[in-house]
């Protein structure tokens, strides 16, 4: 294993980027958990609450699994799967 | 040495020409037309019989005379010619099937628009699967049998359904099928064209009486239609 | 790591076949071995349904064991014979192919097989519990009713597509990370190409089908209500699910057979491949447009109507790649120095049969021809054509042609000669009728028929029982070959791509010295190409 | 891995890899990751198919606040994975302890949470063959629920590793080929959160 420490990703992202992070995605969280107490409409709720999940979802992706930093070629091995199952799901729930 | 090449792939594409028209018009290979829809899918299928048989003829014969012409020689060790590619012959062999697949689904969607035109003033008939029998239900009349009876060149519409797993409602002379499905009710429409007895076949596996999911379509004169409703009311 | 420090130690024996090996030409004799034992099991149960079919009326078998003998051969041919026996040369060609010592994951890669064996256990042990009979599509609700072997069948489908996933993320890896020194992407072999185009398609499709099997487990297990219309559930559902997976499956079957038979046909023409990049390519394009058209499967379903025609289109467009492979082919063959060996002679037989399930497909792609024949012999003749005629034929030719380098030993080329000849009458016998029966109005899957079709279902008959017969003399020659065959030199092929540049069968670990790479896999014709020398010289200071 | 580089000429195996920048043990993870999107992406269609097409009034049931504390107990998780990737890549090994102990420890908060929050639905008599939401709602969060614990496990073999010295300032990949694993955990149930609870 010695070798493979050198390709991974340098200690660059900094404890105080980690914990930033955490704070926009606790911030969302509970502006979430507010919102859908509040009771919004259901033509406000979805395109807010979907822009609202993909900022975390994108979050967690970028900073705690270093997409931001690491080679492209991972970001595009996660994002196909997503582009491809939204356009699948949408086949399915429509026939 | 051009221009006998010329020649030569002129005769040959006259003959796949010839091999293409006799497949589509000579070929028979669909059961009897009893409906409005067999006709149109049937000339569909011919025209993609006689484009198959060109393609297969073409295919099939390089492949042939390339191993017949082209054997290696007893004794000889070294290489053929080195030749990699051609950039106008593969956008050729791109191209012409891609116009070609175009072509056959555009023909093929008109075809489709055709046979599920909605008529007007059908006649509706419930279609119901159950394992392993076929119930027919002809709405405000009350009559539910297991025989379908039909009234020649009326325009029918099936309303296809079942009552327990999914089978697939077949006249093979009307041309079509519709599954049935349970919870859903699929349409599939019919004008029947000709008299006389055809059968009625389950198409999709739903248990061990599968093989025996078959009853027969009666097309009969519109007369003998109301008087054999009129028996079973 | 005692278990592979004992396979690096050369030879190793016949011992180490049955153990936790790592070394990747172990793992891939394991799969090749193995899934031909399930071919022979898939090939005795189509027997047994033949043999019933071979005339009308009730033989010997109920509608119920017609059922489970067909959904248990389509099944274990699928599942445990054409997907894992490619993988098994994928396992053991692609590190050779490339210039590594072993696949990425090497313990993965055991684990990959190892899960097979249990698998094809608890699919074949659920005759003794009632296996499963709703076909290898197991169509919800009737799935969810048929008796506990059923469930069995759920499982075992699940664990073999575990280990398919698991060697798929095995062979990305190896491709990207492992290959030798000047093995640009440019010079991977046409079937290293197909691997990686194989297993994009495992990677994106398999887990649905899982997902798909996790529901009907679910409903026939938890009592979930996915697929029970009586509470809203929705079979159609189902379908989505297995075909977004299973047609793509089709590609996973096809794609490597197609990279097989594209390293078979420049060796024996003694001619550079024709159009390298156009072939690679195709293979990419047919994996990224097969999974945009599983719902042709589904167009007497009564799904949304609107919805079927960009699946008819895009069905279609998918004959586009296609034939650019087969054109090239031809023209790879066109002027060559045609050598008729075994391998050759089903290479050019996978051309010939694969080319009518080809043509067929465009037939059931056309909505208003698909409404007529859908779920009839037709379909069933269209996709033996492309997995028999054009799948197995492609193994044979890779098993002939990697005879010499996995065992050591020549094979017997009259034997081939006998079986590659009935083979290809026995094929056509078998399936070339039931596209006339299809056409005339058999469905599919039934125990019985009209006996209009007595006749056609008669020849099929004779077909399959000339096919089992076939296998006789591949199984005599392979036996005897490999015990008491003459030695086999390094590469007697003179073949030009790695795998033939090291000893036969290779050492532990590939190669003595790891090769560098200078020139592409198929450069004959060429004074440089001098096999042995051009392409692989010993890296400097190695 | 040992027995790729066991024969010593590591360099020439990874030449190409290292030349793209990607370490194989990464990429096969992220490539078996690709497939997870795809197998919760089949199970979260099914779940959206019958949320549209069959909807039921049960989602009432639901307590957005009790499982909006749970999201706060999972993403909190990720960040202490995340802190012990950066305390090991310092070369604290026992920050890196402590902060895999408390992402095991967080890990099990969400599944107690989770299990009691079963229990509640399971009082008002939403089970899984009650139905279609209830068989929908228990298999996807029990599939979530399931890769949990599957994290847990491995966070437990991680953190046996760590207590024994396995990781260093210059050796680390493991570590952060578990927390992708983790961090994917947390996203599917970002995504979950939000279409089964918020929706």
């Amino acid at each position: 294993m010695q070798m493979d420490t050198r390709l991974s990703s340098k200690p660059g992202a900094g404890i105080r980027t980690y914990l930033l992070v955490f704070l926009g995605l606790a911030v969302i969280t509970g502006v979430e958990i507010g919102l859908a107490t509040v009771g919004l409409t259901r033509s406000l709720r979805l395109p807010i609450f979907v822009v609202l999940s993909l900022a975390k979802a994108s979050l967690v992706a970028a900073f705690y699994m270093h997409l931001r930093s690491d080679s492209r070629f991972f970001t595009a091995i996660f994002i196909t799967p997503v582009i491809l199952i939204l356009a699948v799901a949408a086949l399915f729930i429509i026939a | 040495m051009r221009e006998r090449s010329i020649f030569a792939i002129v005769i040959i594409s006259m003959l796949l020409l010839v091999v293409g028209y006799l497949a589509a018009t000579q070929l028979n290979l669909m059961p009897a037309q009893a409906s409005t829809r067999a006709v149109l899918v049937d000339q569909l299928f011919h025209v993609l019989v006689g484009t198959a048989a060109v393609v297969f003829v073409l295919v099939e014969g390089i492949l042939v005379y390339a191993a017949l012409r082209f054997r290696r020689r007893a004794g000889d060790e070294t290489d053929a010619l080195p030749i990699h590619g051609n950039t106008t012959l593969e956008l050729v062999w791109t191209a012409i099937p891609a116009m070609i697949v175009v072509a056959i689904g555009f023909y093929a969607y008109q075809v489709l628009t055709e046979i599920e035109k909605p008529a007007p003033e059908p006649m509706v008939v419930e279609v119901i699967g159950r394992q392993f029998i076929w119930q027919f239900r002809y709405p405000g009349q009350g009559v539910t049998t297991q025989e379908l009876h039909l009234p020649v060149n009326r325009p029918i519409r099936f309303e296809v359904t079942s009552g327990d797993v999914i089978h697939s409602f077949w006249v093979p002379q009307f041309r079509g099928k519709r599954d049935a499905t349970p919870g859903r009710v699929s349409e599939f429409l019919v004008t029947p064209t000709e008299i006389g007895t055809f059968p009625v076949r389950c198409a999709e596996l739903c248990g061990p009486g599968h093989a025996n999911m078959t009853t027969q379509v009666v097309v009969e004169s519109a007369a003998d239609f109301q008087a054999w409703l009129a028996g079973e009311q | 790591m005692s278990m592979s420090t004992a396979a690096a130690a050369p030879g190793g024996g016949w011992r180490r076949y049955f153990t936790w090996n790592t070394d990747h030409k172990v793992i891939g004799v394991q799969y090749l071995v193995t899934t031909f034992g399930f071919f022979l099991i898939g090939g005795l149960l189509a027997m047994l349904v033949r043999a019933e079919l071979a005339q009308p009326g009730p033989d010997f078998l109920n509608g119920t064991e017609f059922n489970r003998f067909l959904t248990n051969h389509g099944s274990v041919m699928l599942f445990l014979w054409i997907i894992p026996v490619l993988a098994g040369f994928g396992n053991y060609l692609v590190p050779l192919m490339i210039g590594s010592r072993d696949m990425a994951f090497p313990n993965m890669n055991a684990l990959s097989y190892w899960l097979i064996p249990p698998a094809g256990l608890i699919m074949l042990a659920s005759f003794f519990v009632g296996a499963a009979e709703a076909g290898w599509t197991a169509y919800a609700p009737l799935s969810i009713q048929t008796p506990v072997g059923q469930t069995l069948w759920a499982v075992s489908v699940m664990i073999l597509g575990t280990s398919s996933l698991l060697g798929a993320v095995n062979f990305v890896t190896t491709v990207f990370t492992m290959r030798a020194e000047g093995m640009t992407f440019w010079r991977l072999p046409l079937f290293v190409w197909g691997m990686l185009a194989t297993s994009l398609l495992v990677l994106l499709a398999t887990p649905v089908l899982t997902a798909g099997l996790v529901l009907i487990a679910m409903d026939r297990v938890a009592g979930t209500l996915f697929f029970s219309a009586s509470n809203g559930g929705d079979p159609i559902l189902w379908q989505n699910m297995f075909w977004f997976y299973s047609h793509p499956a089709v590609y996973i079957m096809v794609l490597p057979a197609m990279g097989i038979v594209s390293e078979v046909y420049p060796v024996f023409s003694r001619k550079p491949i024709f159009g390298y990049k156009a072939i690679a390519m195709s293979s990419m394009a047919i994996s990224i447009l097969g999974l945009t058209v599983w719902a042709h499967h589904m167009f007497t379903s009564g799904m949304d109507p609107r919805l079927r025609i960009p699946y008819m289109i895009s069905s279609m467009i998918i004959a586009v790649p296609t034939g650019i492979k087969i054109f090239s082919w031809l023209a790879t063959i066109w002027d060559g120095k045609i050598r008729f060996t075994t391998p050759m002679l089903f290479a050019l037989g996978f051309i010939s049969m694969f080319l009518i399930g080809g043509i067929t497909g465009i037939f059931l792609a056309a909505i208003p021809i698909d409404l007529h024949v859908h779920d009839t012999y037709f379909v069933v003749a269209h996709l033996h054509f492309v997995l028999f005629g054009g799948s197995v034929s492609a193994v044979y030719a890779g098993l002939y042609y990697w005879f010499p380098k996995i065992t050591g030993r020549m094979y017997d080329e009259r034997l081939g000669k006998v079986h590659f000849v009935a083979n290809f009458v026995g094929t056509n016998l078998t399936y070339l009728p039931m596209f006339l029966a299809g056409l005339l109005g058999m469905p599919r899957r039934v125990s019985d028929y009209s006996p209009e079709f007595a006749t056609l279902n008669l020849m099929a008959t004779l077909g399959a029982f000339l096919l089992g017969t076939s296998v006789l003399p591949f199984i005599y020659n392979a036996v005897v070959s490999w015990v008491s065959g003459p030695k086999a030199v390094a590469n007697p092929w003179r073949s030009l791509t790695l795998e033939w540049q090291t000893d036969s069968p290779p050492p532990a670990e590939n190669f003595h010295q790891l090769p560098v790479v200078t020139s592409g896999p198929y450069d004959y014709g060429q004074p440089t190409s001098v096999p042995g020398q051009a392409q692989a010289v010993p890296a400097a200071g190695d | 891995m040992r027995d790729a580089t066991r024969s010593g000429d590591e360099a020439g195996m990874f030449a190409t890899g290292r030349r793209l920048g990607l370490d194989h043990l990464k990429l096969g993870m992220w490539l078996f990751l690709a497939s997870e999107v795809m197998f919760f992406g089949g199970l979260i269609s099914a779940f959206l198919h019958f949320k549209i097409n069959n909807p039921s009034p049960e989602s009432a049931f639901l307590d957005v606040v009790l499982v909006g504390l749970n999201t706060f107990v999972l993403l909190t998780s990720s960040l202490t994975v995340v802190l012990g990737l950066a305390a090991i890549q310092r070369g604290d090994r026992r920050g890196l302890i402590g902060y895999l102990a408390a992402t095991i420890l967080l890990g099990v908060a969400f599944l107690v949470g989770q299990a009691n929050e079963f229990a509640l639905l399971y009082r008002h008599g939403i089970t899984l063959s009650s139905s279609l939401f209830g068989s929908t709602f228990f298999t996807l969060t029990g599939f979530h629920g399931l890769h949990v614990l599957v994290g847990i496990l491995w966070a437990l073999s991680t953190l046996f590793k760590a207590v024994r010295a396995g990781y260093s300032q210059s050796s680390y990949l493991g570590v952060e080929v578990f927390g992708l694993y983790w961090h994917f955990v947390d996203i599917v149930w970002i995504i979950l959160f939000t279409l089964i609870y918020l929706i």
